[in-house]
C-alpha cells in the first residue's frame, strides 16, 4: 500500500486537566470522503483542530503523503493543502460574504499598488459560489455576515471550501443548521469533491447525511478512535448508533 | 469602479457625522460671521491637519481592534529628539529626522510586540508606553524646550510645514500630507487586501487566523504606522510652532481617539472608515473654533466641549437608529 | 546628606526647568543627594510624597505649596520629626515652615495690572485677556486676584481663558480667542510663563503686529526676554528661578547643621525692553 | 460555604497580582528599610485607600463590560461643591454633603442613561461628562479653591475621615470604608443575583437580555454607583487634606482603569474581580511610594512607573500563560 | 373550540428591505407539540423571536389563553409563561453552568441580605438536571461554559428549559448539534413535558426528528407558514419535504 494522504499516529492532546484526544489514529486516502462520527465531546472536533493547525498536539505524529510535518499555525495546514470548515463556521460578521469568501487568500488586479483587491473578479466567482451551494439568489455578495440567518452563513463557509479545492476538506458538522435544499446541496457537493479527486472528513450528528455519501465511517469515543473501516453500505443506521453509544463495543460492518 | 467608490464614500456610516458637521457650520457661522473669514479657516486648518494625521492612522488600527493611547506622548517625544540631536551637532537636521522616525517605528514595535505576544490589553500596553515615552523626553531635555532654529532655508522643514499662499489663504504644506495619507489609507482600508485583514483581524481574530491572516503581524504594522504617524505629526507641528517641547501632546490620545469614534469608526474593531474620521476631525476642531467665537465664558469651555459631545453623540445616536428603522 | 526638592508645579511648565535646574546646580556645588520630584497640582499626592520624605529621614526638604493651607499638617510632622522644611516659590503663610524663599503672586498680579494703569494701557471700562496653562492653579488664581484689587475699582473687566500646559494646544486655542475678540481686547496679561513665551507665535500666526496689542505677564524664559526684545511684550515678571531653588536648598542644609533661619528672602523684578538683554543672558547660562 | 468562600478568593485570577504585589515589597523593602516603616505604611494607605473605593466600584462597573473616565473630574467637583455649599452659608456640612452625594448620583445617572438607552460607547460618553464635571468646577469656583475650615468638631469628617492611633499606627476612618465597601462589593459580585446579572450583562448582554436580566438597568445602576463613590472619595480626600480644589482629580481615570486591570478584571466585561483590585491598588500605590524611596530623578519617574507597568504586565502574563499550560 | 393557549395572527416582521415574516398565523393548543419546519431564511426564528419578545413585530396581534399581548422584552414573555432556547444558544461564556442555568432566575436564600443566591440549591438542582440531559457526569457544574464543546452547550440550554416548566417551550433547533445519546435526551424530555401539561414549538431540520416527537408539523416559506396541520403519523417524511422545498404546493397529510 503506497503512503496515504494523512496519517495520524498516537496524537494526544490535553486542556489542562481534559484529555481530549488520547492516542487516536486516523488515515485518510486519495479521493477519499470519510465520515467521522461520535458523541458529544467524543473529540472530533479537537481531532480536526489539531490536523488543521488550529491547535497544537500535545504528542503523537502527523504525516502528509508520508512526510512528517508539524502545523504551527492554520497558514501551515492550509500550505499543505487542508481547508477546514469549523463548526463555528469562523465567520467575520462585520464583512460581506464576497470579503468572507476570500479572506486570507484575496485575488490581486494589475496594477499591484497596495496590493488591491481584484473586487470585479471577487464578485463574479461570489455569485456563482453562492448559486451552486443553493443560497437564494435575492442575497447580493456585498451583504454583511452579521444580517444572514444561521443556515445561510454555514452556506457562505461551505461555499468558501468549494472555491479553493484543496487536497483535503474537512466539514465539522456542515450541515447542521441546514435545510433541506441546502443539505442537498452540500452533499452533492461532497461527492463532486470526490470525483474530482480531492479527499474529505465529514463530520455529522445527522447519521442519514453521512450514509448517504461517505466511503468509509470512523467512529470516536472519549478521545480514541475505536472504530475505523465501517463501510456504510454492509451496516445499518443503528449498528453505527450502538457503536458511537459504546453500547456494543467493536462492533464493525 | 470611480462611481462604485464614491458610492462607497457616502455609505451609511458617514451619513451622520456629515449632518452634523454641516449643522455645526452653519450654526457657528450664523452667530459670528468672522467664523468663516479667511483668517480663521487657514488657522483652523493649520493644527487640525497635525491631529488628522494621528486621526487617520488610529482609525485603521481600531479597526483592527486595538488602539494606542501613547500617540500624544510620541507626538512630543520625537521632535524633542530631532532638534536635540540636530542642536548638538551630531547629525544634520535631516538625518535627525530620520532617526527620530526610527524611534517611533520602534516604539510602535514595542507596542505591537507586547499587545500581539504577550496578550496584555492594548491599553495597558499603551499607556505604560506613555509614561515611558513622556519621561525620556523629558529626562533627555532636563525637561527645557529646545531650541528650534528657524530654519527657513532648509528643504526638510519646506516639504514638511512650509507655508504657501493662495490669494490671502495661507495654508501649510502638512494639509497635503493631510489629505495624501487620507486618500491611502482609505484607499488601503477599502480596496486592499492589507484592509481586508485589517477588517477581519478586528472582527473575529480566530476567524481571521483560521484563515491563514497573521493577524498580529497586522496589528503590530498598525501600531508602527500609529507610531510614525505621530512622530510625523509633532515634527510637523513643532517646525510650524518653532517649539520643542517634551511636554507637548498631552492629551491628545483621547481627543483623537474621539474624533475616530465621533467618525463611525467601532471602538470595539471590525469597522472602520477613513472618510468618517475625516469628518469626526474637523468636527472637533470646528466645535473648539467656534466655541471661542460664540463667545462663551472661559473657564466654561470645557463644559461647553463636553455638553457638545454628549449632544452630537446623541445626535449621532438617533440619525443612527432613524437609519437601521425596523431592526 | 539627602534633600528633597518636591514641586507642587508640573514639569511641563518651562519655568519648573529653571527652578529643577537651580536644585541639580546646587547638589552639584555642594555634593549632596537631591531627589527632585513633580506633583502637577495633585495635593494628595503630593501630600502623601512628602510623608514618604519623613518617613525616609530626609535631611531637609524643598517644597512649593500646591495650595494655601494643604501642608499644614505635613510642616507640623516635619517638625516634630526634627526635619527642616523650607518653603518656597508659592507661599503658605499658614504652615510652620522654617522659612520661605521667593515672590508674591498676588503682588505681581497686582504689579502687572497696575503698570498697565500707569502707562495709559489700559484705561477704565476696557476689557484685558487673561491667558493661564491650568485654570485654578495656585499661580494664576492669586495674579488674577491682585490684579483685581486694580481693575475692579477702575470697571476694568477681564476674562480668564484655558490655554493648556500643551504648547501646540495652546497656541492654537489662544489664537482662535485672539482672532475671535482681537477687535475688544485692549491688553492681555498672561498669567504664567507658557502663555507669555507663546505669544510671538499666536500674533505671528493671527496677523497681529507685536505692539499693537501691549502684554504683560510671566519672562522667565527665553521666549519671554526675546519677545521683550521684539516689542510683543511690554513688560514681563522675572522671578529668579534658579536662584530661587540653590537659596532654598542652602537655607534647608543651613538648618539641617543646626543654624535655623529666621527670615524670608522675597525675589522678583519687572523688567522692560532696556534690562531684558540682561535676563535673556542669565537664562541662557543655564 | 466559608471554606468555598476562601477557595474563590484564590482562584487563578488572583495569583498573578499577589505574587507581584510581594515581589514588590520584598524589593523595596531591601532597598531601603524605612520603607516597612509603621510611619511610611500608614501614609502610604491614606491615599492608597481613597483611590481604592473609586477603583472597587469600577472593577463591578468595568465587569458589567462599561467604563467611566468621568471618576477623577467628580472626584474634584464634588468637594468643592460640598464646600461652596456650607461656606456660603446656604446650607449645613451635613446637608452639603448629601447634596453633593446626591448630584453625583445625577451624573451617574446621566452616563447610565446616555450609555443604555443612547447606546453611545462609555468611552465618548464619560469623556464628554468628564469635561463638563470639571468645567462646573472650575467655573462654580471661578478656579478658587475652597476654604475647608477645619472641622474637627463634626461628626461627618470624623466619620468620613478621622484620625485613630493604634501605638503609633495611625489609621484614618477612610480605611474602614475601604475595606467594608471591598468586602459589601466583593460578596455581592460573587455571591449574590446582582452580581450574576452583572457578570452576564458584561459576558453577553444579549444572552442576558433574553433571560430576562434587566441590562439597562444593571450598567445605569453601576454608573450611579460608580459616581457615588467617587465623590464619597473625593469628599474624604478633601477633608483628609485639608483641600478643595476644582482641579483634584485630574488623571486618576486611566490610574484607577490601571488598578483594576492589573488586579485581573477584563477590560472587555464578564469577569471581575474585587480581591484582584485590592491588589492592583496595592500594586500602583506601593509602587509610587517605593519609587520616591529609591529616590528616582523627579523628570525620569514617568518612566519609572511606565516601565514597571509594562513589565509588571508581561509578568503576569507570563504567571497567566504558565498557569492555563496546555490551552 | 376553546381559545388556543397562543395565537398569532397576520405577523409580519420587516428588517429594512427584508420582510422576513409575511402575515404568518399560528396557533398553539395546550399540551400540544408543534414541529416547524422550513429552509434557511423561511423565517422560523424570526416568528419565535417574535414570539418571544425578542424583536418587535412590524404588525399583527398575539394572543396568549385570547388575551391580547403585546411583548416589549423577553421578560414579558417569561412573564406569560413562554421559554425560549435559542438557536445560538444564548448563553455567557465567562460564567459557570450553574449560573447560566439560573440566570435572570436565580433562587435566594435567607438571610435575604442584597438577594444572595442559593448556591447550594443550585448546585444540586444543577446536578440533578445534568444528569437528565445526559450530560456526563464528570463535568462539574461549576465549568465555565467557554470551555464546554458544541453540544455540551446546547444540553445546558435544554437544561435551563426542563427546570423552568413554562406553559410553552419553544426550542429553536436543540438537537442541532446533538449526538445520538444526547439526541435522545431533548427527545425525550419534549415528550414529558408534553405529558406533565405544557406546550412545545419544536424546530429542527432534521426531519426524522421532528417525526419522532411532534403532535402537528408546520411549514414555513418565505415569511408565511404555508401548511400547519400536517399530522406525521399519516404524512411521509418525503412528502414534507416536498411542501418545505415548496416542491408541491399546499401538500399536506
Ligand atoms: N478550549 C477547551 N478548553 C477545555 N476543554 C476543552 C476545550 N475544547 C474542548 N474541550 C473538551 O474536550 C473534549 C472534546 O471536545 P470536542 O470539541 O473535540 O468534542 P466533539 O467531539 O467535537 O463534540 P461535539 O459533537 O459536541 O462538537 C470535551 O470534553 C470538551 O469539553
Ligand atoms: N437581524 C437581521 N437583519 C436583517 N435581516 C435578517 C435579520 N435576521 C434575519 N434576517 C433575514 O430574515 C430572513 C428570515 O430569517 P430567519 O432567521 O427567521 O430564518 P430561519 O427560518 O430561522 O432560517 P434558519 O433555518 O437558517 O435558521 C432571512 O432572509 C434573514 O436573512
Ligand atoms: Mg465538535
Ligand atoms: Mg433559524
Amino acid at each position: 500500500m503506497s503512503e496515504p494522504l494523512i496519517r495520524m499516529e498516537r496524537v494526544s492532546k490535553s486542556y489542562g486537566q481534559v484529555k481530549a484526544l488520547a492516542e487516536a489514529n486516523l488515515t485518510v486516502g486519495e479521493s477519499e470522503i470519510i465520515g467521522l462520527l461520535g458523541d458529544n465531546g467524543a473529540g472530533k472536533s479537537t481531532l480536526i483542530k489539531v490536523l488543521s493547525g488550529a491547535v497544537p498536539l500535545t504528542s503523537g505524529e502527523i504525516f502528509v503523503r508520508g512526510r512528517k510535518v508539524s502545523f504551527k499555525s492554520t497558514s501551515d495546514a492550509i500550505a499543505h493543502g487542508i481547508e477546514t470548515i469549523y463548526q463555528d463556521s469562523a465567520l467575520v460578521t462585520q464583512l460581506s460574504i464576497v470579503r468572507n469568501l476570500f479572506l486570507g487568500r484575496e485575488p490581486l488586479r494589475r496594477p499591484r499598488f497596495l496590493n488591491q483587491m481584484d473586487h470585479a473578479k471577487m464578485e463574479r466567482v461570489a455569485r456563482d459560489l453562492l448559486k451552486r451551494v443553493g443560497i437564494s439568489k435575492d442575497i447580493p455578495p456585498n451583504t454583511p455576515i452579521g444580517s444572514l440567518s444561521g443556515g445561510e452563513r454555514q452556506s457562505v463557509a461551505i461555499a468558501r471550501a468549494m472555491y479553493f479545492e484543496s487536497d483535503l476538506i474537512i466539514l465539522d458538522e456542515p450541515t447542521n443548521n441546514l435545510g433541506v435544499a441546502e443539505t442537498k446541496g452540500v452533499l452533492s457537493f461532497i461527492r463532486s469533491a470526490r470525483d474530482s479527486g480531492h479527499s474529505c472528513i465529514f463530520i455529522a450528528h445527522n447519521i442519514h447525511h453521512v450514509f448517504q455519501v461517505v466511503d468509509r465511517i470512523v467512529v470516536m469515543r472519549r478521545g480514541q478512535v475505536v472504530a475505523d473501516d465501517i463501510d456504510p453500505r454492509h451496516t445499518s443506521v443503528d449498528a453505527v448508533e450502538r457503536v458511537i453509544t459504546g453500547m456494543s463495543e467493536e462492533e464493525e460492518g | 469602479m470611480k462611481n462604485r467608490f464614491l458610492q462607497g464614500l457616502l455609505a451609511k456610516a458617514e451619513l451622520g457625522p456629515l449632518i452634523l458637521l454641516i449643522v455645526e457650520i452653519a450654526v457657528f457661522a450664523s452667530l459670528n460671521s468672522d467664523f468663516i473669514s479667511i483668517l480663521n479657516i487657514s488657522n483652523t486648518l493649520a493644527f487640525t491637519v497635525e491631529l488628522g494625521l494621528i486621526a487617520l492612522a488610529m482609525t485603521l488600527l481600531m479597526t483592527s481592534g486595538e488602539f494606542d493611547l501613547s500617540v500624544g506622548s510620541v507626538f512630543g517625544f520625537s521632535p524633542v529628539l530631532m532638534w536635540t540631536l540636530a542642536n548638538s551637532g551630531a547629525t544634520s537636521l535631516v538625518v535627525a529626522f530620520f532617526v527620530a522616525i526610527l524611534i517611533a517605528a520602534l516604539i510602535g514595535l514595542i507596542n505591537g510586540w507586547f499587545v500581539t505576544r504577550l496578550k496584555i490589553p492594548s491599553f495597558l500596553v499603551t499607556l505604560g508606553m506613555l509614561l515611558v515615552v513622556r519621561g525620556l523626553a523629558l529626562f533627555m531635555t532636563n525637561g527645557f524646550p529646545q531650541r528650534t532654529w528657524s530654519a527657513s532655508g532648509a528643504w526638510l522643514p519646506r516639504i514638511l510645514a512650509g507655508e504657501f499662499y493662495i490669494g490671502d489663504f495661507r495654508v501649510y504644506a502638512s494639509i497635503f500630507w493631510f489629505l495624501g495619507s487620507a486618500i491611502v489609507l482609505g484607499y488601503v482600508l477599502t480596496r486592499t487586501k492589507i484592509g481586508n485583514w485589517i477588517q477581519a483581524s478586528g472582527g473575529n481574530p480566530n476567524a481571521a487566523r483560521a484563515r491563514g491572516v497573521n493577524v498580529n503581524r497586522t496589528k503590530a504594522g498598525l501600531f508602527v504606522l500609529c507610531s510614525v504617524m505621530s512622530a510625523l505629526a509633532g515634527t510637523i507641528s513643532s517646525i510650524r510652532t518653532s517649539a520643542a517641547n517634551p511636554d507637548s501632546g498631552t492629551g491628545y490620545e483621547l481627543e483623537v481617539i474621539a474624533m475616530v469614534v465621533i467618525g463611525g469608526t467601532a471602538l470595539t474593531g471590525g469597522r472602520g472608515t477613513i472618510v468618517g474620521t475625516v469628518l469626526g476631525v474637523l468636527i472637533l476642531r470646528i466645535m473648539r473654533n467656534g466655541i471661542v467665537f460664540v463667545g462663551v465664558p472661559g473657564l466654561a469651555y470645557n463644559i461647553f466641549i463636553g455638553a457638545i459631545i454628549l449632544g452630537m453623540m446623541a445626535l449621532h445616536s438617533g440619525l443612527e437608529r432613524r437609519h437601521n428603522a425596523g431592526a | 546628606k539627602t534633600y528633597y526638592w518636591m514641586s507642587s508645579g508640573s514639569p511641563a511648565d518651562p519655568v519648573w526647568t529653571y527652578f529643577l535646574a537651580g536644585a541639580e546646580q546646587w547638589a552639584k556645588d555642594t555634593g549632596n543627594t537631591v531627589k527632585t520630584s513633580f506633583y502637577s497640582g495633585d495635593v494628595p499626592s503630593q501630600q502623601e510624597a512628602e510623608r514618604a520624605a519623613i518617613a525616609a529621614k530626609a535631611d531637609g526638604i524643598a517644597t512649593t505649596s500646591p495650595d494655601p493651607g494643604s501642608l499644614v499638617e505635613i510642616a507640623k510632622e516635619a517638625k516634630a520629626a526634627n526635619i527642616p522644611m523650607i518653603n518656597f516659590n508659592m507661599r503658605d503663610p499658614t504652615a510652620p515652615f522654617l522659612a520661605y524663599v521667593g515672590g508674591d503672586n498676588v503682588v505681581f498680579g497686582q504689579n502687572w495690572a497696575q503698570y498697565l494703569v500707569d502707562h495709559h494701557l489700559v484705561k477704565a471700562g476696557d476689557f484685558v485677556w487673561m491667558p493661564v496653562e491650568v485654570p485654578g492653579a495656585t499661580y494664576g488664581v492669586q495674579e488674577a486676584q491682585g490684579a483685581s484689587t486694580v481693575f475692579k475699582p477702575l470697571g476694568i473687566k477681564w476674562e480668564i481663558t484655558d490655554a493648556t500646559l500643551d504648547q501646540a494646544d495652546a497656541i492654537s486655542r489662544m489664537s482662535d480667542y485672539l482672532t475671535a475678540n482681537h477687535r475688544k481686547i485692549n491688553a492681555i496679561m498672561g498669567l504664567g510663563d507658557l502663555v507669555t513665551g507663546s505669544i510671538k507665535r499666536v500674533f505671528d500666526q493671527v496677523g497681529i503686529k507685536p505692539g499693537s496689542i501691549p502684554v504683560i505677564g510671566w519672562g522667565n524664559t527665553l521666549d519671554t526676554t526675546q519677545e521683550v526684545l521684539d516689542g510683543y511684550v511690554v513688560a514681563a515678571q522675572w522671578q529668579d528661578p534658579q536662584a530661587t531653588s540653590y537659596v532654598a536648598l542652602s537655607l534647608a542644609a543651613m538648618a539641617a547643621g543646626g543654624v535655623r533661619p529666621g527670615f524670608n528672602v522675597i525675589t522678583g523684578a519687572l523688567y522692560d525692553k532696556t534690562k531684558a538683554g540682561y535676563y535673556a543672558k542669565l537664562l541662557s547660562t543655564k
